[in-house]
């Protein structure tokens, strides 16, 4: 029986927990099978519920959340018979699959549509947290951006510094309007709760928003450009779908894969454009085909633009 | 910085004080009748939480203004019943209501939505739509004037204004009137209103009803005016900036204005500027959200005396014991 | 004369309390359609069924008890420090520094010199609050609230800026050296030849704290330091009076609250994590508020309403982790048990003065 | 208004009816029984004196009368008709308005908001502070009971501040007023005016019941005393048919000694040097304006003076702790050394570790910690002192063996050292904090108005051991309002006025007239009144003899 351990913010944080949670939900429904799933209320729990599920003999074992990667290296090796997964974060031990994912490359996707959307050539970015895997999204946007409008600005925000910051859908509204009061008419949140709020906002003003993890296109019909998926549920869907077979190692997610992408759909038809979409599969292919690089911020904790 | 800028920089401040200013003047009525009050945070999430779902479950923002009173009343009773009735410890008591709201509201949330704990986004009428006050489009074009009226003061929701005219309303009622005479009276001797015949239990249940009831609007706009609809703690630490607001304040209406103003102005100042360039450093986006708390340190340290709450304050009121 | 015996006072209360809370609560949970039984049976056998239990129960029994006592200290000073949480924080930031930069061969010399670390980082960032408040009667409890949110923002930055290994994502310090790592209570046990309480987080600091509440208690009802703290928190006037001087206890009172939060490093960011996460201190600071009000700001009853929470917080973890209860739940219990325990008390103390006198007065008669 | 509405419904009873008529009140606080079967009947047109010891239940029988409390049992009758008093509303509705001991005044408020408090006319207070104006004039005029209505209570004397409370009475239209221990807080001048109302008011028609310590006052104004002792009401007697020495044995049930028995005093080198001390508090008020004065070894110093005029400053600045932010200069020698005046050696431990004690003015706000017990109290101030401490550790063992001692030498009631400060009454309190000072045996000792709401039974006791002190050879500086007590005390007396000492006399050489003219700043040389210097809070001395225009 397989497992999913959701990280603090729990199943339904309108992020990549809920993505990890619509992947398991998704294999449940279609092979019939059951489940064990575990939210985590401490960072002392996490160790507890590795060892516990393990012990009970869940294979394999998935977790959501860098923020894992310290203990699985810890226990990993106490439990050799089973396999676990991690999602966001590298953990090198030989029962272990690292699932990965190029937000940047998504990101890009979504800063090239993002320009060639923007009237004003002013966009904006809101994260969570300031942390580094936030700065991944922003980097790539940003990067995305440049290349399609190199004099064009993007706006950064970052909502707080506890973990408030991912729920508070007011502070992000108003991080919007801050934006879009400078000119801002695309905005991307990559903020969980908060960026509930940012689309919201975005929205009432009659700009255009950009979602993040799971596809948020149908929050705002006709005011959302775009959502930049990663597609957890798919990663946690083929762990479960391979079960006991879950191959060790770093799995990359990358646009090729289909791990990162952006949505495309009724909702969101009409603003793309035949262009924007040729922008779109040009991107793709060179980012695919490795003509173009773009920079991923954690490899060095620096972003070529801006 | 052009005037445009600082146009929408006020017109921020004005939307993020609201909440603030609310919820201040409610502690403000609670505390000066003597009952303290660190459960702000928990009424505001109760009623945002109830505002939103009836708000969501009917489509009228108004019947959820009223749910969102509702909630914040409710919780206002446990805190009267705890800390009047029974004379209990008044800080406990809103330590608990905070971590009450902070609990129901994600579990009904998710027993009635099953979202965890967010309700579904409003629309329409289930929201308070934003007011343009007469001839502000008219006056849009008039130099200075204009954008101040058309941009700054028009063009809030309802509950903004009803904000703003709360706080002389609550001046005049604390000042010119018997109920405020009495309420201010409980809050420093209530011996001495007791011995004049009046009940000392019924007012300070009066008190800490309005505070239920200001809390109730407060959360109400968060989460039907400001965002559309509830998500678990967006409050996000507002009920004690408030309080933190009512002590710089000195437990006075107009000194509330101003300190919940400067909050909202510090923290829209901070949103507008992520990332403060100067020249040789560039100070990191951590230390500009820290900076309305380290300027209110600040401010505090230098400019505000000792504020001195009501004599009574904090104190049950046991005539025997 | 008192009204009743001194037992029905200390225990009898507080239970009858403790039942109401546990009886709403059940309540609550029939409510959301599950069965309070096995709400109940399941955070019993998951906190306090097994060694396993009891390992987490203590772990967060001690994280509550250095906040605990930290409220309480100043509370005797009748300073509101609501800033544990950014003292804590800052404590760990000390334990972080003092271990990734100082060559420590063994624990048993890095546990106190990362105690003075923890210490000296919260009592530092309680210092300039407790400065404000004895020199500019700044109000401690706007100024601790604000260095609550000051002390995240500079953690923030210090893990992702500063202590973050390169090339990591999670915004966390390096592990620490294996030669500062806590023995944890299972190896003790373990070295006793006794299986107890295996890989639970529960470590020597356990007894760090149960120190800390001797110490506590020592301080403020045997030592001069701490009568004069309970005089000055009683009366300002009268401590002028007495020759005690208010800037002076204010400052003491607060570095020795600030350095007990800190001190909550050890457990949770030495002995548990092994390295210093962001937001590490979840949340304690604040239970510290309610386990000092409930503990009537004894040490003792500061240690009986860390274990109770203890037990909510781990009881509470299980019933999330193993059943389809959500972990809100725990929230609302923790609420109505401080609640009733702590600030409806009277409601079950009076009828029982009452009762007491009664008995007394047909026993008298 | 009801009880007048039945007086003019006219009665044909023969006897009228009482005032009050209380028939078994009985009253229980948890387990103490403050009230135990009490009957009192208070004739209508009269003044009614209640005494007894602190804590015979004196205060809680007035408060049960006036609705504060509810009695456990019994039945109160006002003017004839049986009324159930369940609240302070019903109480004034039945005409009867009280003056509690310690004030029911909110301090921030002004003196027109005070009175209108509970009784305002409508929902808005315009009308109401207007009409209170012109009544308050009415009956300022009417009883010569003069407050500015619009100043606040906190800058009012405490003597101002009791007119407040009766003029609340009065504004409430009371017939029936219960005074709690009025005079305790006035001078000897204020009480006479005070009695010169009173008088006034029976005149009217009026009852009083007046609830004092000083028989003096009960015999040259009560018609009737009644006595308790433990609760109970053990004698009602007409006041021209008793004594003081009968009414003092009724309440202690011993005999006591009403005046001080001492000898001439044997002063002998100066211990306490003042020269030219003078303090500015922080809102820029001097308080002080050049005190000197030597107080020598075995001799009472007494400083007589109304109070507000500088005496408090003055204790607390030789006790070690002026008012935050005040200036001082001056000197202060210490047995022939210097005292600092400011800096870290000049706070109340130096002081008393230079041989100071002090019992200071307010035992409740600073002599002692109303919430520690009384073994706590006894160590209070002397906390680093080296036998109640061992080594790191407080000596609790130590300390309580001492605080046990102390609380059976004084007698101190009841003999519990566990007991919280705040549950002694007011005169066992005042006994912990002279006991502490006393038997440490001070060089110098400095105490501010020791007898302040007490028995005469612990007055007795607490003057002998002052005079014990002094002929031990040590120093006593005494301030008081009471005159009495000043003049049956001191070797010397000095009395201070708006921060100046006006004048030294000896006690046997002088009246209570003279001092009276000093005290309010005339000196015997120049007849009229130092009008330049007139402290604002000194405007209303009216009461004060010879002080009025
Ligand atoms: N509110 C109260 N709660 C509990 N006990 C009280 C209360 N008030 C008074 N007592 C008790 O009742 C007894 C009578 O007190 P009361 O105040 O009536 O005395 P009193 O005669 O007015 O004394 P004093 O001369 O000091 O004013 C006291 O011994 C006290 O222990
Ligand atoms: N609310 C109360 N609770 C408990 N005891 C009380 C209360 N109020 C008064 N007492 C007790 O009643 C007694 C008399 O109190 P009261 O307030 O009448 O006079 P006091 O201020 O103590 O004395 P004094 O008349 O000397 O000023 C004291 O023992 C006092 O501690
Ligand atoms: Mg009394
Ligand atoms: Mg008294």
């Amino acid at each position: 029986e397989p497992a999913l351990i959701f990280d603090l913010g729990g199943k339904f944080d309108k992020s990549f927990n809920e993505a990890a949670y619509n992947g398991a939900k998704r294999w449940a429904d279609e092979t019939g099978g059951t489940y064990k799933e575990l939210e985590m209320q401490s960072e002392a729990q996490r160790e507890q519920a590795l060892r516990r599920l393990a012990e009970t003999g869940a294979n394999p074992i998935i977790m959501t959340g860098f923020a894992f990667g310290d203990v699985l290296g810890k226990v990993a090796g106490d439990y050799p018979d089973t396999k676990f997964g991690i999602i966001d974060m590298v953990v090198d031990q030989p029962n272990v699959q690292s699932v990965v994912f190029t937000e940047e490359q998504g990101s890009y996707l979504a800063g090239v549509m993002a320009a060639m959307a923007s009237q004003s050539g002013t966009v904006g970015f809101i994260g969570g947290m300031d942390i580094p895997l936030i700065h991944k999204f922003e980097c790539g946007f940003a990067q995305g951006f440049k290349a399609a409008k190199p004099d064009g600005k993007v706006l950064i925000n970052y909502t707080g510094t506890t973990p408030a910051a991912w729920n508070d859908p007011v502070k992000g509204g108003e991080l919007a309007k801050a934006q879009i009061s400078q000119g801002a008419d695309v905005v991307y949140a990559a903020a969980g709760g908060t960026g509930i709020g940012v689309l919201q906002a975005v929205a009432d003003a009659g700009k255009l928003g950009v979602g993040v993890d799971s596809n948020q296109n149908h929050l705002h019909p006709s005011n959302m450009l775009t959502s930049m998926v990663k597609r957890v549920d798919n990663a946690v869907y083929d762990a479960f779908t391979a079960g006991t077979d879950l191959e060790p190692g770093v799995k990359v997610m990358d646009l090729k894969a289909e791990g990162v992408g952006v949505a495309i759909d009724d909702n969101n038809k009409a603003l793309v454009t035949p262009e924007m979409q040729a922008a779109i599969d040009d991107a793709t292919a060179k980012i695919g085909s490795g003509e173009i690089a773009v920079h991923d911020y954690a490899t060095d904790n620096t972003c070529p633009v801006q | 910085m052009d005037f445009a800028t600082i146009i929408q920089i006020l017109d921020s401040a004005v939307r993020l004080m609201t909440p603030l200013l609310l919820a201040c003047l409610a502690g403000l009525y609670s505390e000066r009748s003597g009952v303290f009050d660190i459960g702000l945070e928990g009424k505001m999430l109760m009623a945002a939480f109830t505002a939103a779902s009836v708000a969501y479950v009917t489509g009228s923002a108004w019947l959820g203004l009223m749910a969102g009173i509702m909630g914040s009343l409710a919780l206002s009773l446990i805190h009267g019943l705890a800390s009047i009735t029974f004379r209990g410890n008044q800080l406990i008591s809103g330590v608990a209501i905070n971590f009450l709201a902070s609990g129901l509201t994600v579990l009904l949330g998710q027993k009635i939505f099953g979202l965890g704990g967010r309700t579904p986004a409003l629309e329409g009428n289930a929201r308070f739509g934003e007011i343009t006050l007469p001839f502000a489009d008219a006056l849009r074009d008039v130099p200075i004037i204009g954008p101040i009226y058309a941009e700054l003061i028009s063009g809030h929701t309802i509950l903004v204004y009803l904000a703003f005219a709360m706080v002389p309303l609550t001046w005049w009622v604390l000042n010119r009137t018997r109920f405020g005479l009495r309420l201010r009276a409980v809050g420093e001797n209530p011996a001495s209103v007791d011995t004049a015949g009046v009940s000392v239990t019924r007012l300070r249940y009066a008190a800490i009803a309005i505070c239920g009831i200001l809390c109730g609007i407060a959360g109400a706009y968060l989460a039907t005016a400001l965002s559309a609809g509830f998500v678990k703690e967006m409050t996000a630490g507002r009920g004690f900036i408030a309080l933190a607001a009512l002590i710089f304040a000195k437990w006075r209406p107009w000194s509330a204005l101003g300190a919940t103003f400067l909050f909202g102005l510090l923290e829209a100042i901070a949103n507008r500027y992520p990332n403060l360039d100067l020249g040789i450093i560039t100070i990191p986006s951590m230390f500009m959200n820290a900076l309305p708390y380290i300027l209110t340190v600040i401010i505090l340290a230098g400019f505000v005396g000792r504020a001195i709450p009501p004599r009574a304050g904090g104190e049950p009121y046991v005539k025997e014991r | 004369m008192e009204k009743m015996p001194k037992w029905a006072d200390v225990i009898l209360t507080p239970l009858i309390s403790l039942l109401l809370a546990a009886a709403i609560s059940a309540l609550v949970i029939l409510a959301i359609g599950e069965s309070p039984w096995l709400a109940l049976k399941t955070m019993i056998e998951g906190s306090l069924g097994s060694s396993y239990g009891w390992g987490f129960t203590l772990y967060y029994t001690t994280n509550f008890i250095f906040t605990g006592l930290a409220v309480m200290v100043a509370y005797h000073a009748s300073l509101f420090n609501i800033g544990g949480e950014g003292q804590a924080a800052m404590g760990g930031l000390g334990v972080a520094l003092v271990l990734l930069y100082l060559p420590l061969p063994h624990w048993l010399i890095a546990l106190p010199v990362a105690m003075i670390g923890a210490a000296a980082f919260g009592a530092a960032w309680a210092f300039i609050p407790a400065w404000l408040q004895a020199k500019r009667g700044s109000h401690i409890v706007i100024t601790t609230i604000m260095f609550n949110f000051i002390a995240a923002a500079a953690l923030n930055y210090v893990l992702v800026n500063v202590l973050r290994p390169v090339g990591s994502m999670d915004p966390a310090s390096a592990r620490f050296p294996e030669s500062t790592h806590l023995p944890s209570l299972s190896d003790m046990a373990l070295a006793f030849g006794m299986e107890w309480g295996k890989n639970t987080p529960v470590n020597v600091t356990f007894f760090v704290a149960i120190g800390a509440c001797l110490l506590v208690w020592l301080l403020i009802w045997r030592t001069r330091l701490g009568y004069e703290i309970r005089a000055f928190g009683k009366s300002e006037p009268g401590a002028l009076y007495a020759g005690i001087s208010p800037v002076r206890i204010t400052i003491i009172a607060m570095l020795i609250s600030g350095g007990l939060a800190g001190l909550m490093a050890i457990n949770n960011v030495m002995g548990e994590a092994e390295r210093l996460v962001l937001n590490a201190v979840e949340g304690a600071g604040f239970i510290g508020i309610a386990v000092a009000l409930m503990g009537r700001n004894h040490p003792l009853g500061v240690f009986l309403a860390a274990l109770l929470f203890g037990f909510l917080y781990q009881g509470g973890g299980e019933l999330a982790l193993w059943t389809s209860i959500p972990r809100e739940l725990i929230v609302v219990i923790q609420a109505l048990v401080i609640l009733f325990t702590g600030a409806l008390d009277n409601m079950v103390r009076m009828p029982l003065e009452r009762l007491f006198l009664s008995m007394r007065k047909r026993g008298g008669a | 208004m009801s009880a007048q509405a039945q007086q003019s419904g006219g009665r044909s009873d023969a006897a009228a009816p009482a005032a009050i008529e209380l028939r078994s009140i009985s009253k229980a606080f948890g387990p103490v029984q403050a009230n135990k079967n009490i009957n009192l009947r208070v004739e209508k047109g009269t003044i009614h004196g209640i005494i007894g010891e602190n804590g015979a239940g004196k205060s809680t029988l007035m408060s049960i009368l006036y609705g504060f409390y509810k009695p456990d049992s019994g039945e109160i009758l006002v003017n004839g008709q049986p009324l159930t008093i369940t609240d302070s509303q019903t109480a004034i509705k039945a005409g009867i308005g009280m003056v509690f001991q310690h004030f029911k005044l909110v301090q921030n408020f002004t003196v027109l908001e005070n009175i209108i408090l509970g009784v305002e006319d409508g929902r808005l207070l315009r009308p109401s502070l207007a009409k209170a104006r012109g009544v308050l004039k009415q009956l300022a005029e009417e009883y010569q009971l003069n407050v500015d209505p619009d100043e606040t209570i906190e800058e009012l004397s405490v003597g101002h501040q009791q007119r407040v409370e009766i003029l609340k009475a009065l504004y409430r239209q009371a017939d029936i007023l219960i005074l709690d221990e009025p005079t305790g807080v006035l001078t000897p001048a204020e009480a006479d005016h005070l009695f010169r109302i009173l008088e006034g008011l029976r005149a009217e028609g009026k009852t009083i019941i007046l609830i004092t310590h000083k028989l003096r006052e009960i015999m040259e104004i009560t018609d009737n005393v009644s006595v308790m002792r433990r609760g109970e009401m053990v004698a009602s007697v007409k006041t021209a048919e008793t004594s003081p020495e009968e009414l003092a044995e009724l309440m202690v049930g011993r005999k006591v000694l009403l005046n001080v028995e001492k000898t001439p005093a044997q002063p002998g080198a100066a211990i306490l040097e003042v020269r030219d001390l003078k303090l500015v508090d922080d809102e820029g008020v001097e308080r002080l304006r050049g005190i000197s004065f030597d107080i020598r070894a075995g001799e009472i110093l007494g400083i007589a003076g109304v109070s507000g005029n500088g005496q408090t400053q003055l204790l607390e600045l030789l006790g070690g702790y002026p008012e935050k932010g005040s200036k001082v200069s001056g000197s202060i020698r210490m047995n022939g050394e210097a005292l600092d005046l400011t800096g870290t050696k000049s706070d109340a431990a130096t002081r008393r570790a230079r041989g100071i004690g002090h019992v200071p003015e307010d035992r409740q706000v600073e002599g002692l910690i109303m919430d520690f017990t009384a073994w706590e109290n006894v160590a209070f101030g002397y906390h680093h002192a080296p036998e109640f401490n061992k080594g790191w550790l407080m000596d609790n063992a130590a300390i309580r063996e001492d605080a046990e001692a102390k609380i059976k030498r004084f007698d101190v009631r009841p003999p519990n050292a566990n007991l919280a400060a705040r549950n002694f009454s007011g005169g066992n309190q005042q006994k912990i904090v002279v006991a502490r000072e006393i038997e440490r045996n001070p060089d110098l000792l400095l105490i501010g108005q020791p007898t302040r709401g007490v028995d005469i039974g612990a007055i007795e006791f607490i003057h002998k051991r002052i005079v014990e002190l002094r002929d031990a050879g040590k120093a006593v500086l005494l301030v008081s309002v009471e005159l009495d007590e000043i003049l049956s005390l001191s070797d010397r007396i000095a009395v201070m006025f708006d921060g100046r000492i006006m004048g030294e006399r000896l006690p046997a050489e002088t009246t209570t007239g003279e001092l009276g003219l000093l005290m309010a700043g005339i000196t015997d040389t120049e007849s009229t009144p130092d009008s330049a210097g007139v402290p604002p809070d000194l405007k209303h001395v009216e009461g004060v003899p010879g002080g009025q225009p």
